[in-house]
C-alpha cells in the first residue's frame, strides 16, 4: 500500500481526537452530574428552560 | 466503565451504531476501495491519487461536519436574539464547539493528504483551504467568547451576536480570498470526475452517513454535560438564596430581641 | 399617593450570588426613604434595580409606572443614580463633562450650570480635569450632573461619604429640595443620624430581603 | 407616570460622543505618543526582517502597510473601549439615555479619525522607508476611507463585547484580527493597484472593501444596544 505513513498519521489523528474529545465530555459530564440532584439529571424540557432562562 | 450521565437509550442505540459504521467505514476505506491509479492517455504512465484516495473518507466528512455544524450555531444564534431561546444557546455553544474540532481535523487531514498529492503541506492558492483554516480560527474566538466572564443571559447574549457574525464573515472571508488567490488546487472535479469507481463513491457517501451520525452523538452528549451545568449552577443558587434568606432572618430575629432598633454594631 | 416604587418578591442575581433574595419596598411620590443595613445587606443592588442597571431575575419591580422585567431602559432617564463611582470621564475638565452628560441627557445649558451653582461647584474648578480632584470635589460634580437632569427619582448610594462639612449640608439641601419639587428619593447610607433627619422612613436591608419599615418617630 | 422628555437627534449624539473621544485623546495623547510610534516600529522591524531588500520592501508596501495599521487598529480599539470604562462611566451611559446606534457611530467616527490620521503617517513611512510610490491617488484614498471604516467599525462592535472583561487584551487580537483578514487582503490588493506593484482591478477590491464596511456599519449599529446591556461591568 502506498502512502501508508499518511494514512495512518490521517486516519489515528482522526479517531484519536474525536475519541479524547467524547472521553473529556463523559468524564466531565461525570463530576458535574454530581452536584445536581438525581430527579432533575432530565434533559432539558420547556418547563427547565424556562426556569434556568431569562425573564 | 461505569455508565455516563449524558447517556440514555437513545444515545445509547445511536452510539453503538456510529462504532460499528466507523469499523465499516475502515473496511470498505482500506478493502473496498481500490488505490486510485489511471494511467496518463499520452505519456502511458501511471498518474493518480494511489492509495492517499483512501484519506479522503475523513477528510471530506469532517469538512461537511464542520460546515454543517457552524451553520447549527449561526440559526441557533439567530433564534437566541430572536426568541432569547436558552435551548439554542446551549445548542449553539455545542455544535461550535465540534465545529472546531472538525474544522481542525479537516485542516490536518487535508494537509496530511495535500502532502503526498499536490508535493505540499499547505496551498496558498486555494480558496477552500484558507477560508477553512479562517473559519478555525473564527471559531476559536466564538468559543474565547463562550468563556467570558458574566451571567448565563449576558454570555448567551454575546455569544449570539459573535455567532451570528460567524457565518456572515466565513461568506466575506470565503469572496475575498476566492478573488485573492489566482488558481485552485482543490478538487472541484474529484467528486464529478467520471473515474470515481461506484466503490469509491458509495464509500465517501457512507462516510457522510457515518460522520453525520457521530455529529449527532456528539451533540446529545456535549448538550446534556452544558445542560448539567446550568442545572448545577441553578441549585448552587437556589442554595445561596436559602443562607442568604437566613441571613435576613438571623438579622431579624436580633433585632427584634434588643427591642426593634437594628443593630448599629454591624454597621460600618 | 402615587407609588414611585414599587418592588415584590424582587430576586436579582450578580455573578450567580442572589444579591436581593426577595425583596418588598414601597416609595411613594414626594417621600424620602432611608435604607439602612450591614455592609453586603444588599442596598446597592436594591438602587441599582430601581435605575434600571440590575437585571431582575424574579419578582414584579415597578419603578416610575416602568416594568422593570420588560423594558428597563425606559426608566432610566428620569431617574438619578449616584454611587461610589464617580460617573465622570476623568480625563475631561469640569466643565467638559457637565457639558458632555447635559447634553447626552438633552439639559440645556443654563439648567446645566445652575445645578453646578446648587451644588457649590467651585468656578475655579471648571478648567480642571476631574482626575485631579478629590473625592468630595468629584461627588459634588456627578451630583451636580444628575440634579440638571431634574429626575423623578434619587437614588443616592451613600452621598455623603468623603464630603466635608459644607458639602454634607449641600446634600442634605439637595434631598429637601428634591422632595419640596415632588421628587422622591431613596439614600442607602450608614450615617444613620445625618440622613434620618432628611428622611420621612427607614427601612431596613438584611440578607437581601427588606425586613421592616420603622416610621418617623 | 414617565413623561416624554426632550431628546437629542441621533446625528448630534453620535457627533457628541465622537468629539468627547477626540478631545480626550487630545488630552492624554495616547494614540499619538503610543499607538503611532509602535507602527512605525512595526515598518521599521519589517525592514529588518527582509534584510532591507529594498525591491522586496518596496514590491511588499500595501501588504506591511495594511498589517501594520491592523496590528496599531488593535492597540486603538482597546484604547477606545478603556476610555468607556472609568471611574462607573458605563453605568453613566446608560443612565444617560443616548441612543446605542448614535454611540456606536460616535465611537466608531473617533476611531475611525484616529486610524485616518494614523494612517497619513505611515504612508509617508513606507514613502521614505520602502520607496513606494503613488500612482493612483484617488483610489488610494478612496480605499484608505472603506477600508479605515470597515477597521473601526468591526473594532467598536468587537471592543463593546469584551467591555469589562479581564481577558480583553488577549481575546480582542484573537477575535477582530481574523475577522479583519478580508480588509488586510482587500485593501493590500487594491493599494498594490495604486502603488503599481500588482496587475490587478483595485477599484474591484475597493467594492469589496465597501461592503465589509457597510455589512459591519450595520451590523455594529443594530447589535450595539444589546453588547451595552450585556457588558459584564
Amino acid at each position: 500500500m502506498t502512502h501508508l505513513v499518511y494514512l495512518i498519521a490521517g486516519w489515528g489523528i482522526t479517531f484519536v481526537a474525536c475519541g479524547v474529545y467524547a472521553m473529556s465530555v463523559m468524564r466531565r459530564s461525570r463530576r458535574v452530574a454530581a452536584r445536581v440532584p438525581v430527579d432533575r439529571r432530565r434533559w432539558m424540557t420547556a418547563k427547565d428552560a424556562d426556569q434556568l432562562g431569562e425573564s | 466503565m461505569s455508565e455516563s450521565p449524558t447517556s440514555s437509550k437513545t444515545s445509547r442505540l445511536l452510539g453503538v451504531a456510529v462504532a460499528l459504521g466507523a469499523i465499516a467505514l475502515v473496511l470498505l476505506a482500506f478493502i473496498a476501495v481500490e488505490p486510485d491509479v489511471r494511467i496518463n492517455a499520452e505519456t502511458g504512465q501511471e498518474i493518480g491519487q494511489f492509495d492517499a484516495v483512501r484519506l479522503l473518507f475523513v477528510h471530506v466528512p469532517a469538512a461537511l461536519i464542520a460546515y454543517l455544524a457552524f451553520t447549527v450555531t449561526t440559526v441557533g444564534s439567530a433564534v437566541v436574539l430572536w426568541k432569547r431561546s436558552v435551548w439554542w444557546d446551549v445548542v449553539a455553544g455545542a455544535s461550535a464547539e465540534i465545529g472546531a474540532l472538525c474544522a481542525a481535523l479537516t485542516l490536518i487531514t487535508g494537509s496530511i493528504w495535500g502532502r503526498p498529492i499536490w508535493n505540499t503541506w499547505w496551498e496558498w492558492g486555494d480558496v477552500r483551504l484558507l477560508t477553512t483554516l479562517v473559519l478555525f480560527m473564527l471559531s476559536l474566538g466564538y468559543l474565547a467568547v463562550r468563556r467570558l466572564e458574566g451571567t448565563a443571559t449576558e454570555r448567551a447574549r454575546r455569544s449570539a451576536i459573535v455567532g451570528l457574525l460567524l457565518f456572515l464573515n466565513v461568506v466575506i472571508v470565503n469572496r475575498s480570498v476566492e478573488w485573492w488567490a489566482s488558481q485552485t488546487l482543490h478538487q472541484k472535479s474529484t467528486i464529478a470526475d467520471a473515474t470515481i469507481e461506484g466503490n469509491t463513491l458509495f464509500t465517501l457517501f457512507f462516510a457522510m452517513v457515518v460522520g453525520v451520525g457521530a455529529y449527532v452523538w456528539m451533540m446529545i452528549h456535549r448538550f446534556r454535560l452544558a445542560w448539567l451545568e446550568r442545572m448545577s449552577d441553578r441549585f448552587g443558587t437556589d442554595d445561596l438564596l436559602a443562607a442568604r434568606r437566613a441571613e435576613a432572618d438571623d438579622h431579624a430575629r436580633i433585632a427584634s430581641a434588643v427591642g426593634g432598633t437594628s443593630p448599629e454594631g454591624e454597621s460600618s | 399617593m402615587d407609588s414611585v416604587v414599587s418592588l415584590r418578591q424582587a430576586i436579582v442575581l450578580l455573578g450567580g450570588f442572589p444579591a436581593l433574595a426577595g425583596a418588598d419596598l414601597d416609595v411613594r411620590s414626594g417621600e424620602a426613604v432611608l435604607l439602612q443595613g450591614p455592609n453586603g445587606a444588599g442596598k446597592t443592588t436594591i438602587l441599582r434595580l430601581c435605575a434600571g442597571l440590575a437585571r431582575l431575575e424574579s419578582g414584579t419591580a415597578e419603578v416610575l409606572g416602568v416594568d422593570l422585567a420588560t423594558d428597563r431602559v425606559a426608566v432610566r432617564p428620569h431617574v438619578a443614580y449616584a454611587g461610589h463611582r464617580s460617573m465622570l470621564y476623568d480625563e475631561l475638565t469640569v466643565a467638559e463633562n457637565i457639558d458632555f452628560w447635559g447634553a447626552a441627557s438633552a439639559v440645556n445649558d443654563d439648567e446645566r450650570w445652575a445645578a453646578a451653582d446648587r451644588l457649590a461647584v467651585d468656578e475655579r474648578l471648571h478648567d480642571v480635569e476631574v482626575r485631579r480632584l478629590s473625592a468630595g470635589q468629584r461627588r459634588r460634580v456627578s451630583l451636580a450632573v444628575a440634579a440638571a437632569r431634574r429626575p423623578s427619582l434619587w437614588l443616592l448610594d451613600e452621598p455623603h461619604a468623603g464630603l466635608d462639612q459644607a458639602g454634607r449640608d449641600v446634600v442634605d439641601q439637595l434631598i429637601a429640595d428634591a422632595t419640596d419639587a415632588g421628587a422622591s428619593v431613596l439614600i442607602a447610607s450608614h450615617e444613620l443620624d445625618r440622613v434620618r433627619r432628611s428622611a420621612g422612613r427607614t427601612v431596613t436591608v438584611a440578607g437581601g430581603r427588606v425586613l421592616e419599615a420603622v416610621a418617623r418617630g | 407616570m414617565v413623561e416624554a422628555r426632550p431628546r437629542v437627534g441621533g446625528a448630534a449624539q453620535a457627533v457628541l460622543v465622537a468629539k468627547k473621544d477626540l478631545r480626550i485623546e487630545a488630552r492624554s495623547r495616547v494614540a499619538i505618543n503610543q499607538v503611532v510610534p509602535f507602527a512605525l516600529l512595526v515598518l521599521v522591524l519589517f525592514g529588518f526582517a527582509l534584510d532591507a531588500d529594498t525591491a522586496a520592501l518596496r514590491n511588499f508596501a500595501p501588504g506591511l502597510f495594511w498589517l501594520a495599521v491592523l496590528l496599531a487598529a488593535v492597540l486603538a480599539v482597546h484604547r477606545s473601549v478603556s476610555v468607556e470604562s472609568g471611574d462607573g462611566v458605563g453605568d453613566a451611559l446608560l443612565l444617560a439615555g443616548l441612543r446605542p446606534d448614535a454611540v456606536f457611530v460616535g465611537k466608531t467616527l473617533a476611531l475611525g479619525g484616529q486610524l485616518l490620521a494614523l494612517a497619513v503617517v505611515l504612508l509617508g513611512g513606507i514613502v521614505v522607508l520602502y520607496g513606494a510610490s503613488i500612482e493612483d491617488a484617488g483610489l488610494l484614498v478612496i480605499t484608505l476611507i472603506a477600508a479605515v471604516i470597515g477597521i473601526a467599525s468591526t473594532g467598536t462592535v468587537y471592543g463593546a463585547l469584551l467591555a469589562g472583561q479581564q481577558a480583553r487584551e488577549t481575546v480582542l487580537p484573537m477575535l477582530l484580527l481574523p475577522v479583519l483578514s478580508p480588509v488586510l487582503i482587500a485593501a493590500t490588493r487594491a493599494w498594490g493597484d495604486a502603488m503599481g506593484t500588482v496587475a490587478t482591478d483595485g477599484w474591484a477590491w475597493l467594492a469589496l472593501l465597501a461592503g465589509f464596511a457597510a455589512i459591519y456599519s450595520l451590523v455594529g449599529a443594530m447589535s450595539y444596544g444589546t453588547l451595552l446591556e450585556a457588558a459584564h461591568v
